[in-house]
């Protein structure tokens, strides 16, 4: 594979990239301690170049909309770890004073201005900032992250029909870590894959809005499909769908050891279907970058990590009165 | 002293928004009548062409995608029409729209409003007879205005916009019909936004009413008056903020209490105004009532709908029957 | 074109198309009388043909569901005129006792348990009584009929993605009344005809349903479509999708003659898309039917339809005190 | 005296069912425990492997084919797990299922039961801490049940099913934690389906609950009791129907009330009680105190989440306070 992106981006790529499997191992790790409020994570583990790669062909000025998925579209916004992992943990430095945390992650401050931990939730809502973008005139483009399951839900449909009939510059990246369906066990107790159609592009396509599917765990084609598609939405040519391709992460597979990438991974999800250890493979092969240099910026990214979770451990909780705080009369 | 009927002056508060702030635009298209009333909303379509947007028949997605636009800098009004189909919107409204502000501690904001037609209509059955509010006051987070009068159609929309909260509109399909011009018992009530409005001064009991509740209680009223019961008719205005205040001061004064609430009875307007009462300690001559819809889905058949609706009659039922 | 339904057939299917339009003229009619509760009856002139056509190809023992637009769904079911106008009016005698009125109307001892007047109400609930079928190894069908308006609401979606996943015994005839898009004004303040998709049929087979497109003017087509509907349905082989194509009715012209068949009909809507006069022309032209017979038809349903409004005129109405009847405590 | 925590007490319960009626089936999944307790519902898979539907995320549709199955011979349990997704659902169940016998003037029956893990479960933040159950009450035609120990967990499920009636169970997430086995403050209570239950007798002061807040109120109550305050707690069991004859009974008798609810406090549950009771003329010696949330939406951080729960010391205050 030819890299799309010159070969410093892909080096930044792999940086937040990284930086976003420290922080997912990191809260993997702590989950389960008392100090960590709710009993579950979302972790974006084998999606980081979804992430990455999307970030990566934004401006600032777009608006980015996630899911209860939302700590790697965070992280690779920019949002601050620290930060991060504070609204995490419910701290009063976080991104929302711990009002939010894990499920409602966002960062308004960083254009991301909301997060809805509801399967859809956010659907009509980035369509709605498409709107404000297009009826302002504005140059810039509405970003909704999302996961298939969201195209069990009918508001998908409201919402894309409405992207489609007002041709609003809006970017749909559906983030499929189901695939391939043939892997997924459609009887799941949330019903997860149970969609009847065959490509969730059809779906798309079937209401007017150009589609693609790429490989969801390759930073260079999530980016080169992004670039495309903000060209669309911000010269008025309306809404793209992207099916961003991923392979679920098994879990509980612990700390990624950067050099399996060129060692040897220990499962055949790493080998295959790790978006970390595969850029990091092809940055090896490049040529242009040593392993050292790979170990290295692991380094430092773990060192940013570990700052983040001190600093998140640190911080103080909103007082218990703060709770009426924000609340309209 | 305004001379617009209802309908009137409801559209002329939302052209007046929109005259002074380019923000404001209609999602949903002009339905501020209904079906009914249909052609009422034209002006607004004539006057900002671009400024109303028509939808398919999508109504979680086309309020979710005003929750959107608000959250960007627009200031959308969301017409919903017969408020029956705000079910289908619920999860914006209910678990979006009002968590929003306090869920990023106070970054994001939602100025948005969405303005229903709700009320037993007639012959709108179970389905089109709606009367949400009390569900809405169940949800922290929503300002909810329920204008009754012509003049407060006017003067309600500008402040609830200007307070950049969700705020639902609760509008009544029958207020249209009711004309109410400035009259003597309305005019010149100059109350502040979110406070109660005495729209009749009286000694003997307080009744207290909101929307088209109003109406009725100031027909009732004037009924008892010839009967020798002097009532004080409260118009609660906005049910959120809600103007305990105002109400606890006249059933106070008065020591005998009626609510005239279209919402069915259980968990309905009624019974908070009853409870916050209770809870208050206020020393009442005679227990207070509730004049509610029953808790009964409405029928479609003429009398049956008849005997359910909080009527003038059965206002002044409940008024005589306290003192 | 070579009538697919054997003459007497036809002549069945004239009959029950004919019931419904003079049954729809005298809601026309009566509409804004006083007496008349509510503010406007949505009528089903111009889809006669729709209705009779897949009534004709059910056995009773199926369930049929309908919308706000379902007059002639019940009395095309077989409902009498007299009781179904009787609950259009409010009246004790309505097939609901005049708890449903025009946008509820349903007939449980025809098999139409309950009708919704929310556009998508039924979708789900037409997918559950076809759940009961296959769950319990019943032998019949269900029968969805609405709006294509239903399509732009999300449940649709759900409904027929539930429908297409357990493969369900249903068919889902969609009655467009919009077609073709080029006809209808897409801002209308409900947007009807607001869809981004090029062709309804599409849609349904995306979700993997197979779909067909039929002239809803027709009832031979319609007719056809729907048998074959039913065999899959009774068969296992799952849901179909049919499309009934009409011209909506312009409103407002009044009484049909019936002798424009072969006369001058007033509009182009009469010549062209008016199921009832096409019908009847066809017949005439077959040369097994005289225009005598045909007209002696009309007067017969006339006069039944005189007698029906008679009955819902003189029948009582329940008094208000049974309001708290059927009330759970 | 049942020895089961509650969590396996409902399991047992819909087993029950699902043996003695073949029209019994469960669409939505076994979801019962939700995420926390994924397992619970795993023994209903393996005894009925074709009678648990799993679905797609897709509410408002299956609960509307629930709708349709129950209208049709089955007798659909519908799993919602956190009981905020049942928005998604408000069409079907508030305005399609307690519609449908009324309308057909009693043609057509919707027996079906819809589980709604409820409430603030801690972490659930303001999108996964709902107490929609004020909402149902507001809507006739639904029944509510709300069991809160195991032994009504185990007696209440049958009932309802034989009612025919769509039912709402509104369940609470921490219900499970509670493990409240049979103890003496819950056994050999054979309440009837309807009525609500003297958990524990007291002269002092009335103490109406429901759901988890039976739970907090009883061990507030025995705190009390160690103060010298005899509290007799009333845990209403069903919301729908709604037994005030026992509260308005109790309330007369102690002539003192507080209500333990975990609604918002405006149109909650508990204002219906305390409208009841002040409409009745209950005659208090001190006004009666509602013991809800407040009218905030639910914060992540946990003090304040802490702070706004109705929990077991702020029920012990409220009870003080009407001394
Ligand atoms: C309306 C609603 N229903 C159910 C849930 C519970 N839930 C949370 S995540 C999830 C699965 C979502 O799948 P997908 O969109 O593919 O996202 P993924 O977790 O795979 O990234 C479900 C069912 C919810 N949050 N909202
Ligand atoms: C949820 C909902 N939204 C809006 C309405 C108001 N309404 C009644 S009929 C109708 C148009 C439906 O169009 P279609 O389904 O094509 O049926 P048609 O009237 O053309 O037969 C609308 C919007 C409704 N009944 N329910
Ligand atoms: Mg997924
Ligand atoms: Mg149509």
């Amino acid at each position: 594979m030819t890299p799309p992106l010159p070969n410093e981006q892909l080096w930044e790529a792999l940086r937040r990239m990284l930086l976003i499997r420290r922080f997912e191992e990191t809260c993997d790790a702590i989950s389960h301690e008392p100090y960590f409020p709710g009993h579950h994570t979302h972790l974006y583990i084998g999606q980081e170049a979804t992430g990455a790669g999307v970030a990566m062909a934004l401006e600032p000025e777009d608006v980015v909309f996630s899911t209860h998925r939302n700590h790697g579209h965070t992280l690779s916004r920019g949002a601050d770890p620290g930060r991060a992992l504070a609204e995490i943990l419910g701290k009063a430095t976080g991104y929302c004073r711990g009002r939010a945390g894990t499920l409602h992650g966002c960062a308004p401050e960083l254009n991301m201005p909301y997060n809805s931990a509801i399967v859809g939730g956010n659907l009509p809502i980035a369509v709605g900032a498409a709107l404000t973008a297009k009826h302002q005139g504005l140059s810039r483009a509405s970003v909704m992250m999302f996961g298939d399951g969201v195209m069990e839900e009918g508001v998908f449909y409201e919402s894309i029909n409405l992207a489609s009939l007002w041709q609003l510059p809006i970017i749909l990246v559906c983030e499929n870590n189901a695939w391939p369906k043939e892997d997924i066990q459609t009887s799941q107790p949330e019903g997860r894959g149970s969609l009847a159609t065959k490509q969730l592009v059809n779906v798309a396509e079937t209401f007017g809005i150009p589609a693609i599917a790429v490989d969801g765990a390759d930073v260079g084609s999530v980016y080169d499909a992004t670039v495309a598609a903000r060209q669309r939405a911000v010269s008025g040519g309306g809404p793209t769908f992207i099916e961003a391709r991923t392979r679920g992460w098994p879990g509980g597979t612990g700390k990624t050891d950067l050099s399996w990438a060129w060692g040897e991974p220990p499962t055949p999800w790493h080998r295959r279907d790790d978006a970390v250890l595969r850029l990091a493979a092809e940055l090896e092969r490049s040529a242009t970058t040593s392993q050292k240099q790979l170990l290295e910026l692991d380094s430092r990214v773990s060192q940013t990590m570990s700052e983040a979770l001190q600093f998140a451990m640190d911080s103080p909780y909103p007082p218990a009165e703060e709770a009426y705080a924000n609340v309209w009369p | 002293m305004v001379q617009m009927t209802f309908g009137e002056a409801k559209i002329a508060a939302v052209a007046q928004a929109m005259r002074q702030d380019e923000r404001v635009i209609i999602i949903g298209g002009a339905a501020f009548g209904g079906h009914r009333y249909m052609t009422l909303g034209a002006p607004l379509v004539q006057e900002f062409p671009k400024r109303v947007y028509a939808t398919p028949i999508a109504e979680l997605g086309y309020v979710g995608v005003a929750v959107g636009a608000a959250m960007t800098g627009l200031r959308p009004i969301v017409t919903v029409s017969t408020s029956s189909f705000v079910y289908e919107a619920w999860p914006q409204i209910i678990n979006e729209a009002p968590n929003i502000y306090y869920m990023t501690a106070g970054q994001t904001k939602v100025p948005m409003m969405v303005h229903l037609l709700t009320g037993i209509r007639t012959a709108g059955a179970a389905q089109h007879s709606a009367r949400p509010q009390a569900m809405f006051m169940q949800t922290p987070g929503l300002q909810i205005i329920s204008p009754a009068t012509a003049e407060d159609a006017l003067v309600m929309v500008q402040p609830a916009l200007d307070s950049e909260r969700p705020t639902v509109w609760i509008d009544h399909a029958l207020l249209m019909e009711e004309d109410i011009r400035g009259s003597s018992s309305v005019q010149g009530q100059q109350t502040a936004f979110g406070k109660a409005a005495i729209r009749r001064a009286g000694k003997d009991v307080t009744l207290v009413t909101y929307g088209i509740t109003t109406v009725r209680g100031l027909n009732a009223a004037e009924r008892a008056a010839a009967e020798g019961i002097d009532v004080e008719v409260v118009d609660l205005r906005t049910l959120c903020p809600l103007d305990r205040d105002t109400v606890l001061e006249s059933a106070g004064r008065t020591r005998r209490l009626v609510i005239a609430d279209e919402c069915s009875l259980t968990c309905g307007v009624s019974a908070e105004i009853a409870a916050s009462v209770a809870e208050a300690g206020v020393d009442l001559a005679k227990p207070l009532k509730r004049m509610n819809t029953p808790d009964v889905p409405i029928p479609f058949s003429p009398l049956e709908e008849q005997e359910l609706i909080p009527s003038e009659d059965k206002i002044l039922a409940a008024l005589r029957g306290v003192m």
